[in-house]
């Protein structure tokens, strides 16, 4: 079988796995499609089982059929991100639990109206083009909208051109939907300084000068971040973070009273602003959790009844 | 038509990586291509680096000729760009000042000012997290409570001075702390909590990325072409 | 702010002060502490140490002159190593500012100590860009990359280069590095062509690497200067890292005295205004 | 210790210090140093794209025979086009081609180099058939998995069987950045090490050449 024969053969399995799929995912409700699909796997899975046990000798074949294991994770993976955006862009309702971080931002906006101080925002210090800066400015737009309604004064430094011009598009779309119009001003997103230890150096000074009420810290951050949160915990204000660095996440736990860890920050954008391309990402990366739970808990039974070395051998990489 | 031909280069250039990682490299037509392509890319992507050096010298040329307040420093990061670029360009044949190699201007000025202040900025943060261990880390909640007294105990695991003082408890309370508790924090801690923390993040973060990558290749997520 | 809050909120300059003085005290008052071995430096020593003579090894300069106090000991520390062992090393560095040079530097030197010849006993491919190409790109042809080294030189004029053609020529690779460059080492080059990775990281990033240690992905790892003192120690080079865990000690109770200052205060500040809200 | 080593050490001395000088507060000194490394580094760029991408990778192959290099160096100059606003859709097909290609690698290596082993990793038998030590690893471990996966669950209320799970994985992270914690601490004060020694071993001793 030549070259174009097998690609066809290939691309053929693929297309009549997807239709197959499809025609189940469009009977079964939601719940009951994570069984469909550990029923699903289990026949896939069948089919892996006897290639598997072709004898690696085969390696000089045109083709590796010693990762058919990496072939049907990828084709899965596929379908079910695929699957969910298409329902994101239909419109579909798609549960996403509300992330425990949102409520503590919505009571710190909260209680610095109260206190009738400020709320300083800052959306990470690295380019628009991050995922964590645009997670961040997601963020930043439901903070508008709280702080719009309630007349709170919102501080948001940023340190790219970019950001600034994301910033201010989010918050004056904030403040228009909550017909506060008149008091949003350009300079509430403001740009403060290009080089990372000057721009903390800056916001520092703003922390000690206007005492916020509630610091906010939502995307990218790196070693100055230690710096903020210390700042901020000394002008005595609410501290609130969201990063998805892990070097940074404990210094984050330890300074702040908040911290949203790593995807919780992405799942947080997604909840708030649905955009089908997030939402269904996240959605298809949450199926996929449950199937990889699920064989793991079938690999620790049948690893601890001692039969288990066959079935965990398809998951090794080669 | 302006984001089609890229969306379809990105596929293209995507799915012979993928579809060559299925077949033998050596026996398929598809692994000529895969490694012809990948040398096209180191290719491609080494200009992206100039493209920055490039946007540096335009913002401080514009400080410069708009006399903004600090241009003198401006005008520094321009004289050092081409201090630092000029010689190096120049063929090393007409002297050893020249080119990359050691002794030439563009590796003493590398060694001795570039390679010396980028490490003596981070060596600031020793500085920050002495004075945030002792202003701002706090066992504000259980978790953090859970998380300062963990750190404490790998601190001390990490110097000689905390493990002889470690090896303390488990010599003479050895019904307590079984025999080495070092070796206890090497092994529940890192290789045990620590492993299985670190391997769920991980698995969750390769999600993500496979599922960004996969966007990315089927031209779904589009960002990182800019507007317009 | 009752006294217990002033003395939570100290001025930060009093503080880095006091880390000045506890890292100049042990260079006056000079310290040395014997240093454990921790189980995976030791399978990383086994694992170079067990190559047979004159295999080739791939030592990686994958550092930013950032963390040179962390990563550089153990570039150094390896490759005396395998200078020691008569192992082939070609070095190579995935950063583009200042990698090539440093592991010219490291390189030309130690060779100069170990009478290696260049081009024989040892070669510096220098940088490529797209370090996801340039990993995926020698598993087929080292030389389709690097068409020279970093010098210049065609890699066809070089001997040690004319019999490794790419990674199933190679017996281990080394990789020091400060950046997640490391888990790319892994996920594409050991997982798709088992050649055996191993590493010396930067501190801060160790902790997640352990995960590729126990799933057998990594075999063997350095974690931050304690790492590169157990392999100084294991290598028998006397080397910068050991010298620092002397300084390192003395900072480290330093700062877990203020973990526990720190919160004594804002608890007793804590309890003193409960005392006079009742 | 002759004339230029005393120079280099001085230089570098200089630059040390007025780094750390941003400690006592933002001044001239930091601003020139941190001027002269923006443009430094930048500079580096330049020779080392120069000599290792245009010439030993362009250059060089295409005078000896291959001349089709001429499309990836083009393409690479097509890069420049994204400073200027209005071409900037012309710089995409270069960015595309790049960014596509590490998507197709990234595809492949996350899932079958990194999902699947570390899946496989933790398939661990809790028998005490080899040790009782080694039974409670497995535990912590199998436990620890599934607990943070479950905690970075999003599609159900984190309720009931689920909440509890997400409950017992907050400690675990929480143990888990503790440990990370105290690894970082030695990181940051490694650096600060590697300076002070150089001023104290390097620089001090220059001083007796001098005065």
């Amino acid at each position: 079988m030549n070259g174009l024969a097998q690609f066809t053969a290939l691309n053929r399995l693929s297309l009549d796995l997807t239709t197959g799929l499809q025609a189940v995912y469009s009977a079964v409700p939601e719940i009951l499609k994570h069984l469909k699909i550990r029923f699903l796997l289990t026949t896939a899975l069948a089919v892996v089982l006897d290639y598997q046990l072709v004898d690696a000798a085969t390696s000089d074949s045109l083709f590796r059929v010693d990762r058919i294991n990496a072939l049907v994770t990828v084709v899965l993976f596929s379908i079910a991100i695929l699957l969910y955006t298409k329902w994101a862009k239909q419109g579909k309702s798609l549960f996403v639990r509300k992330i425990a971080g949102l409520d503590a931002v919505e009571e710190a906006v909260g209680r610095a109206t109260e206190m009738g101080r400020p709320v300083l925002f800052i959306p990470g210090i690295q380019e628009i083009d991050e995922i964590e800066t645009i997670a961040g400015i997601s963020i930043l737009g439901r903070v508008a909208k709280i702080t719009a309604q309630y007349d709170t004064p919102l501080v948001v430094p940023v340190r790219y051109p970019m950001v600034l011009a994301a910033g201010q598009e989010v918050v004056e779309q904030a403040y228009v939907e909550m017909g506060r119009r008149d008091s949003y001003n350009k300079d509430i997103v403001r740009f403060v300084a290009g080089e990372q230890f000057a721009f903390a150096a800056t916001v520092n000074g703003m922390m000690m000068r206007d005492r916020p009420a509630a610091n906010i810290y939502m995307g990218a951050f790196f070693a100055e971040s230690l710096l903020l949160a210390e700042t901020g915990n000394a002008a005595g204000s609410i501290q609130i973070a969201g990063t998805a660095r892990p070097e940074q996440l404990p210094f984050f736990i330890a300074a702040c009273d908040y911290t949203l860890m790593g995807e919780e920050l992405y799942a947080a954008s997604a909840y708030l602003s649905r955009e089908p391309i997030m939402l269904g990402g996240l959605k298809g990366q949450d199926l996929m959790k449950v199937i990889i739970v699920a064989l793991i808990i079938i690999g620790v039974i049948l690893m601890t009844l001692g039969s288990g070395e066959l079935y965990r051998s398809l998951f090794e990489a080669v | 038509m302006r984001t089609i031909v890229p969306v379809i280069i990105a596929f293209l250039s995507g799915f012979v990586m993928v579809i060559s990682f299925f077949f033998n490299p050596d026996r398929a037509f598809i692994g000529r291509i895969e490694s012809e392509v990948l040398v096209w890319v180191t290719i491609v992507g080494g200009f992206t680096l100039l493209l920055g050096v490039v946007s540096i010298t335009r913002v401080n040329w514009h400080a410069v000729q708009s006399k903004k307040e600090g241009w003198v420093y401006n005008l520094l990061t321009l004289l050092s760009i081409f201090v630092m670029a000029i010689p190096a360009i120049l063929p090393s044949s007409w002297s050893p000042l020249l080119g990359r190699a050691t002794g030439s201007i563009y590796d003493w000025l590398f060694f001795h000012v570039d390679y010396t202040m980028m490490a003596t900025m981070f060596a600031m943060l020793a500085f920050y997290i002495a004075s945030a261990a002792y202003r701002a880390f706090r066992a504000r909640n259980p978790e953090a409570t859970l998380l300062l007294i963990t750190a404490t105990l790998v601190m001390l695991w990490r110097i000689p001075m905390g493990e002889a003082f470690l090896r303390l408890f488990s010599d003479n309370l050895p019904w307590l702390f079984s025999d080495n508790l070092p070796d206890k924090i090497n092994t529940y801690i890192m290789s045990g909590a620590n492993v299985a923390v670190q391997r769920g993040i991980l698995i969750g973060a390769a999600l993500g990325a496979a599922s960004m990558s996969l966007r990315i290749m089927l031209g779904i997520e589009r960002t990182y072409m800019g507007k317009g | 702010m009752n006294f217990w809050e002033k003395v939570g909120a100290l001025d930060r300059r009093w503080i880095y002060l006091l880390v000045a003085l506890s890292v100049i005290f042990p260079l006056i008052v000079p310290m040395s502490f014997k240093i454990s071995i921790t189980p995976e430096a030791q399978q990383l020593y086994e694992a170079v140490d067990s190559l047979p003579d004159s295999s080739v090894v791939m030592l990686t300069f994958d550092y930013y002159p950032s963390t040179v106090a962390e990563t550089e000991p153990m570039a150094i520390a390896a490759l005396h190593h395998l200078f020691r062992k008569n192992c082939k090393a070609i070095t190579l560095s995935t950063v583009p500012l200042g990698g090539p040079s440093m592991a010219e530097r490291v390189t030309r030197t130690l060779a100069k100590e170990y009478h290696k010849v260049y081009g024989i006993d040892f070669v510096n491919l220098g940088y490529k860009a797209n370090y996801v190409a340039v990993l995926k790109g020698m598993g087929t042809s080292i030389e389709s990359i690097y068409p020279t080294d970093n010098s210049g030189t065609p890699l066809s004029k070089l001997a040690l280069m004319k019999k490794v053609k790419n990674y199933n020529d190679i017996s281990f690779i080394f990789v020091v590095a400060d950046n997640d460059i490391v888990t790319y080492w892994i996920s594409i080059v050991n997982a798709q062509y088992g050649t055996p990775v191993g590493a010396g990281v930067t501190a801060v990033s160790a902790p997640k690497y352990y995960a590729f240690i126990s799933s057998g992905q990594m075999t063997g790892l350095l974690g931050g200067m304690k790492g590169a003192a157990e392999y100084e120690l294991l290598v028998r080079a006397q080397g910068m890292a050991e010298k620092g865990m002397g300084m390192q000690s003395v900072v480290h109770l330093m700062i877990i005295l203020m973990v526990i200052m720190g919160n004594i205060a804002f608890f007793a500040a804590r309890w003193a205004q409960k005392g006079r809200s009742e | 210790m002759s004339s230029a080593e005393i120079i280099q050490i001085w230089v570098a001395a200089f630059f040390t210090l007025a780094i750390f000088s941003f400690l006592y507060k933002d001044n001239p000194f930091y601003r020139l140093a941190e001027h002269i490394f923006a443009g430094l580094s930048a500079g580096y760029y330049v020779g080392l794209i120069w000599e290792s991408v245009i010439i030993q990778q362009l250059w060089d192959p295409m005078i000896s025979g291959s001349w089709w290099l001429v499309v990836p160096g083009l393409l690479g100059v097509l890069m420049f086009a994204r400073l200027w606003p209005r071409i900037s859709w012309v710089s995409r097909i270069a960015l595309a081609f790049v960014m596509g290609n590490t998507a197709g690698i990234f595809l492949i290596t996350q899932l079958h180099g990194i999902v699947l082993p570390q899946m496989g990793a933790t398939m661990l038998s809790m028998g005490t058939n080899n040790g009782f030590a080694s039974a409670v690893l497995a535990i912590i471990v199998v436990v620890g998995v599934v607990s943070t996966l479950i905690y970075f669950y999003f599609s159900k209320e984190h309720t009931g069987v689920l909440g509890v799970t997400a409950r017992v994985g907050i400690w675990f992270i929480m143990v888990s950045f503790g440990a990370h914690f105290g690894y970082t601490v030695m990181a940051r004060i490694s650096l600060l090490i590697g300076r002070v020694y150089f001023l104290a071993n390097e620089w001090l001793p220059s001083f007796k050449n001098i005065f």
